[in-house]
């Protein structure tokens, strides 16, 4: 009622237990702050009509619960054919809440299957714990110690998902960073922008935080070298194409593909990479802006910490595009469903190009039609075009992040798709030419 | 269950906008009792005075208020200048013991989204209170409008004149 | 009441003289408007800066004063390859203020070295004068009449560019549509969207007359059949593919490419088009808003009818965009860079690839060594490809009136142009297949 109303505004926080930085559990973290705890937990709930039931469910190899979310392999096949040779072929879903994180990193068949290791944590788990048990105190080498360990070793560290002290500091609540390849990667990020010596904990703005502490996971990354150290490929930039500069630099690859023998690369989740190419980002709009909006609890205003779509419901909507965009709810999700309708028909052209550049050259390996030159260069192409595809399919927004960006990539993903299959036909193909470099004279005009 | 009666609740209110809503308002609010508590509380006779004040006394007008006194016109015009017809007594002291009741009932029971959001005859109000006062200067550029039989939305381009979000 | 008293006064403004139906005359009826009257001359207004010279100026043969505008076959060579065989080949510039279009269709080789008719007028000159002195009065016989006749005799009856009757309906100052093409037009686009017997005159807002005015001339079109009658191709809808769709029905073609003798379609100024595709129209943006928007004089708010770019200046910008976007002129400045840029890069990939496929195509029509069959499959890409890339190219905001759109057909003009290459090679091609056409199952996984 309006007593009370009047009453929550005096006092929004309530310090009931001391936070500590070995405060691993959030319960405890919500005994202080109750209604960002109860949103928190919420990231379990999720909307049955998007998922699959998990029959039988919980069983010894499957800890997932009744549902799983839908299978991105059977919503789009040709994902199975970019990875054929690669884990990713064998399953891959939609991602559902953070509550989830641990336990369908833990059963995945990507997981139960294959062998990996413990940098696998380092987005699934909370991590300080981890750290300070693995290292005694001693962070940095925990985090060594952790990347390379078998991943069933790890694991064994880990007590749960993401938690608050993985995002804020004890006491002060003050947003963090605490993930070290994140430290790292945007170092680079702005040395490349050149500023020197970025401490992203002592230099990032408030603004930027809330958008940083999402990039700790939400990246495209790899696992560098024997140490497998989480790795983000951000020394050329943000972009798709500095991400490919940046592996061909290294030289690295994630796998050899299974029948075009190509050495390839497998493209992960860059929400934070493609959010940083579009217009919001540009504007100071930022992760936390959309997925954790401000709403009000009694007469606080608190960040809404069930991280999720914005766009669930009209409230949701409300709450989050509306603060900006002087509109409907409606109005809001046509503009997004324009913007996905968009992508996916780009991502369908570009799509059917890669496929079909997939079994020509597999044909061209079997039949060893083909010239060791021809499959070097045409092989070039898959790892570009299917990076570029995958990167823009893994992204989670379809499209939203950067409209106009993620299609643009799309084109040059089509357009060195078709090259390879033209290259294996014997044809030089040149890409992108600026019209400087053409030499073509107007017609002289016919005599009047 | 609780979504789903907030829904139905939502579905409710919506139907009270217009003169329908005013009758129903003031009838239903008699047997309920519950909205005219709070704008007693509120300040029920400050609620059809002119200071913005009054507006404030809920928490849910604070950003509108304090964007308010920020804004271009917290020197020129209050909140009633652009949120109450100015053309007839009745018609304003009609306004606003709809938009009070309203107000009240949704406060009460906290169902109003994040971002309120002006209704369709409130909007007219204020696109009227605009030209009330501006009438001489966007005389011309109403022209078109006015043959189309057409009201011209100021707040299409100056959404922010009044409290900038 | 007293407001709708007030919204309804309709005589806002002084009348000096009296304006009929046939005061043809700018300068008339700037005496009642003298505001608007220095806005409309100052079209005549250019930065010298993005001109050369016109050496020597005011020939016999050339009454273009002293510049002309900058060459877009120079800065985009390409463009002569695409238009081998047709008048644009010749002399094709960049546009500039209203008051020069007749003068500049007079004068271009376009029209001096080649036999045009009288349905250039419709978007070069004043049209009721031109109309009512064909037809004598008969404004419908008139617009015949003027479509089909040699261009040198038509253009006797003008007298000058566009003028304030042409948008304006005398006495009421109620914005108009003139053009018998445009009142087609939409009623076909009206009809598309299941609204019947649409009479724009009648039936459009003010609001959809702000874009609809411009949409008189701003818009692809073509002279359909004998009677040359200026048509816009709107029956399948507004976008680049339902044109293509448009002209493939209606069997029509401009002219037989030179050297791979496919039939083409030539896309000119597709801004109306394009500006409905994006984010401001579905916003209600329209053209008057940005491109002549309000501006303070003195003790009233006039619509600038200096019709021009609103980036021309900060104050421009400040004028037009500032309005609605609560930023900087500089923040506006370099939102638009960007998406200029990002449009430049995914035109030079399109373009790189048409410019392949038509060099491809000129050799093997040369060699004789392709198939009918191919040869015919390939034109059919070579014509969808280049009126797709013509179409981006001949916008005139180089993607900014609907940046995600413009890079999306793009990305199938890629597509089109390289597959037209594979198809001379024997290739068959399928594109922009759904993910549901095709059946690839998920590996299963290795045991554990
Ligand atoms: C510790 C790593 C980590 C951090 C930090 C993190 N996320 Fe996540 N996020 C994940 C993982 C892993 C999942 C998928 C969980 C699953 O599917 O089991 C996920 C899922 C999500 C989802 C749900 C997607 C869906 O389809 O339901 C959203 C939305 C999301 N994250 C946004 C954010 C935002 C916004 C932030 C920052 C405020 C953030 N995340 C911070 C790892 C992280
Ligand atoms: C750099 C951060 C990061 C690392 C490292 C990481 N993940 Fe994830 N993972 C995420 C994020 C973010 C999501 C949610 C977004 C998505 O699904 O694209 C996710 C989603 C998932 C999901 C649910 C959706 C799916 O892909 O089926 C599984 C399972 C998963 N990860 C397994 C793994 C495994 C196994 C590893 C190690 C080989 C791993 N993750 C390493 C960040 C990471
Ligand atoms: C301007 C608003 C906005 C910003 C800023 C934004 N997002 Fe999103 N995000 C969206 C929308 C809208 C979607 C599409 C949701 C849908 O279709 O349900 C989305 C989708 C996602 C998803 C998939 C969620 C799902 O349920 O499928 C993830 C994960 C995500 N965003 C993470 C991020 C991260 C990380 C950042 C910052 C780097 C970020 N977003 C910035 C609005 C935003
Ligand atoms: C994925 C990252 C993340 C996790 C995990 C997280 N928070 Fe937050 N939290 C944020 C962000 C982002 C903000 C907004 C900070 C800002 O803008 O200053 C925030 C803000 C807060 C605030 C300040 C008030 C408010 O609501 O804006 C409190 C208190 C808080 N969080 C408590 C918690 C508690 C308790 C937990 C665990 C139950 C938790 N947080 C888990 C990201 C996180
Ligand atoms: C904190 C402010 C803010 C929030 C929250 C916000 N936006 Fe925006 N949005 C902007 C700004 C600023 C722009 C740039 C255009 C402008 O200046 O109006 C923009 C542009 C857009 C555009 C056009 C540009 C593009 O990328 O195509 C779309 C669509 C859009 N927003 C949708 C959304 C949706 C959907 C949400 C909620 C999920 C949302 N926005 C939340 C500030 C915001
Ligand atoms: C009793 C608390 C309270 C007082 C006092 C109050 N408001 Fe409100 N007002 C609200 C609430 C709650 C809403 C949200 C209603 C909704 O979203 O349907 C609201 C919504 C509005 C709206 C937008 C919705 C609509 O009806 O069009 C306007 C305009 C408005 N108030 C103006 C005013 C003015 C002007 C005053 C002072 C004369 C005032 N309010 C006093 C609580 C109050
Ligand atoms: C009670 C009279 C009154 C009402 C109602 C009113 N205005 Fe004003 N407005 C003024 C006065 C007086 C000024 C001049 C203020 C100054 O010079 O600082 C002004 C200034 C402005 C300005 C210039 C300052 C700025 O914010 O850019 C704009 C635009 C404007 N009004 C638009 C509107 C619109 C739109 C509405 C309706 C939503 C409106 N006004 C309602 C009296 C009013
Ligand atoms: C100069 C005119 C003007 C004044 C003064 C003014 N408003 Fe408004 N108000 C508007 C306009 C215009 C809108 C509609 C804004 C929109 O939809 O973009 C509006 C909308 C609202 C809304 C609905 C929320 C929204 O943004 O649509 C509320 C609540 C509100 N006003 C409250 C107030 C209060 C409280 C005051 C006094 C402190 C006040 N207004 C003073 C012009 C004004
Ligand atoms: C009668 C046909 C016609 C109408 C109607 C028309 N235009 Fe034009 N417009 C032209 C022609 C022809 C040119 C090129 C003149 C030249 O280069 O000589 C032009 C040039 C322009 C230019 C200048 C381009 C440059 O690079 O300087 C702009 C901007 C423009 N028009 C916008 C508009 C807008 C906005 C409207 C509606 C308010 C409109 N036009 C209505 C035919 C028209
Ligand atoms: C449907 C309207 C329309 C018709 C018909 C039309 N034009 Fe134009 N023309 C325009 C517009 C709009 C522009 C300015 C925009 C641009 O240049 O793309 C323009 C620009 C021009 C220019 C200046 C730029 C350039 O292209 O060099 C010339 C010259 C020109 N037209 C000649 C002609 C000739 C010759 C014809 C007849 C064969 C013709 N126009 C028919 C609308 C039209
Ligand atoms: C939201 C603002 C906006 C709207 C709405 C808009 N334009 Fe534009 N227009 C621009 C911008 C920005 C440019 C790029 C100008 C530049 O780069 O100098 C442009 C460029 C142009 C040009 C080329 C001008 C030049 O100087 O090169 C023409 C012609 C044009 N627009 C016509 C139209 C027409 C016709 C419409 C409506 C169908 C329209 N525009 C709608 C903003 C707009
Ligand atoms: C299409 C956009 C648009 C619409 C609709 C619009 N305006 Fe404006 N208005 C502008 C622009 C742009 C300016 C600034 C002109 C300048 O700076 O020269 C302006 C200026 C003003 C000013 C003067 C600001 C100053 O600096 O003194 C007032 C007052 C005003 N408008 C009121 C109104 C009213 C009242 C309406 C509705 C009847 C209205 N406007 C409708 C765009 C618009
Ligand atoms: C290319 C089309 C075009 C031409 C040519 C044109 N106008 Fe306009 N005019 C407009 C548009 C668009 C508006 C805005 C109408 C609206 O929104 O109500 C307008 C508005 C006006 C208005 C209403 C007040 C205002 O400024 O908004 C007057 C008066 C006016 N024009 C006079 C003239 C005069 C005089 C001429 C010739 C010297 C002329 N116009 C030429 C398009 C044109
Ligand atoms: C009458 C209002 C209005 C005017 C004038 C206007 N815009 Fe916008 N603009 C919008 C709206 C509405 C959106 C959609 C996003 C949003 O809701 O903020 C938008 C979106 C944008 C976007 C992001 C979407 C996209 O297409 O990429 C850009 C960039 C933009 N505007 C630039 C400009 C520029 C530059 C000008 C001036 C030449 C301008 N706008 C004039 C209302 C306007
Ligand atoms: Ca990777
Ligand atoms: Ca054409």
């Amino acid at each position: 009622t309006i007593f009370t109303h009047r009453q929550e505004s005096t006092q929004p926080f309530t310090q009931v237990v001391e936070i500590t930085d070995t405060t691993y559990d959030p319960a405890v973290w919500g005994q202080n702050f109750p209604l960002q705890y109860e949103g928190f937990r919420a990231t379990s709930e999720f909307d049955v009509a998007e998922m699959v039931p998990n029959d039988p469910p919980n069983t010894a190899d499957d800890q997932r619960g009744e549902y799983l979310t839908l299978s991105k392999l059977a919503i789009e096949p040709r994902l199975v054919s970019i990875w054929k040779g690669y884990a990713f072929s064998v399953e891959y879903r939609e991602p559902r809440g953070h509550e989830w994180m641990l336990i369908d990193q833990q059963w995945t068949h990507r997981q139960t299957n294959f062998n990996q290791v413990g940098a696998c944590l380092n987005c699934h788990a909370s991590l300080p714990e981890i750290m300070d048990s693995l290292g005694n105190g001693d962070q940095a080498a925990g985090w060594a110690a952790m990347n390379k360990l078998p991943y069933g070793e790890a694991v064994q560290h880990a007590s749960g998902p993401i938690a608050c002290i993985d995002c804020h500091e004890p006491g002060t609540m003050k947003l963090r960073i605490t993930r070290p390849a994140f430290v790292e990667g945007i170092k680079a990020v702005k040395a490349s922008e050149g500023i020197a010596d970025y401490d992203v904990n002592r230099d990032a703005t408030n603004q930027e935080m809330r958008a940083y502490v999402c990039a700790q996971c939400h990246v495209e990354y790899y696992f560098k070298g024997d140490e497998k150290t989480l790795t983000f490929p951000w020394t050329e930039g943000l972009t798709a194409n500095d991400a490919i500069a940046f592996y061909d630099n290294v030289g690295f690859s994630d796998f050899k593909h299974a029948t075009t023998e190509v050495s390839v690369i497998k493209a992960q989740h860059p929400d934070f990479e493609t959010w940083s190419q579009g217009i919001h980002a540009s504007n100071g709009v930022t992760c936390a802006d959309c997925h954790m909006s401000y709403m009000r609890e009694g007469a606080a205003k608190i960040s809404d910490h069930q991280v999720a779509s914005p766009m669930r419901s009209e409230a949701t909507i409300n709450q989050s595009c509306l603060t900006c965009h002087h509109s409907s709810a409606a109005e809001m999700q046509q503009r997004v469903d324009t913007i996905h309708q968009r992508w996916e028909d780009a991502k369908n052209v570009s799509f059917t190009a890669v496929q079909a550049l997939i079994d020509d050259l597999t044909a061209a390996v079997q039949s060893g039609t083909a010239t060791p030159e021809q499959l070097a260069q045409a092989g070039d192409f898959q790892r570009k075009a299917q990076f570029i595809v995958d990167y823009s399919v893994s992204e989670n927004s379809r499209g939203f992040h950067a409209p106009a960006y993620s299609i643009s990539i799309l084109n040059q993903a089509t357009d060195y798709a078709r090259s390879g299959q033209l290259v294996l036909r014997g044809v030089d193909v040149d890409n992108a030419r600026g019209p400087e470099t053409y030499d073509i004279q107007p017609v002289e005009p016919p005599a009047r | 269950m609780l979504q789903w009666i907030k829904d139905r609740w939502h579905d409710f209110t919506r139907a009270f906008t217009g003169w329908m809503g005013v009758t129903l308002a003031a009838l239903i609010g008699i047997i309920l009792g519950v909205g005219i508590f709070t704008m007693y509380y509120a300040g029920f006779t400050s609620y059809f005075g002119n200071d913005p004040a009054t507006c404030n006394q809920c928490h849910a007008m604070n950003e509108q208020y304090n964007a308010w006194q920020k804004g271009s016109h917290a020197d020129v015009a209050g909140c009633n200048d652009c949120h109450a017809p100015h053309d007839n007594l009745v018609l304003k002291y009609a306004n606003k013991a709809e938009n009070g009741f309203m107000h009240s009932l949704k406060f009460t029971l906290q169902n109003y989204p994040e971002n309120i959001q002006i209704r369709e005859h409130n909007r007219r109000v204020t696109e009227a209170a605009c030209v009330y006062c501006h009438g001489n200067f966007v005389d011309q550029i109403k022209n078109d409008s006015n043959h189309r039989g057409e009201t011209l939305s100021c707040i299409r381009c100056h959404d922010g004149v009044g409290h900038m979000r």
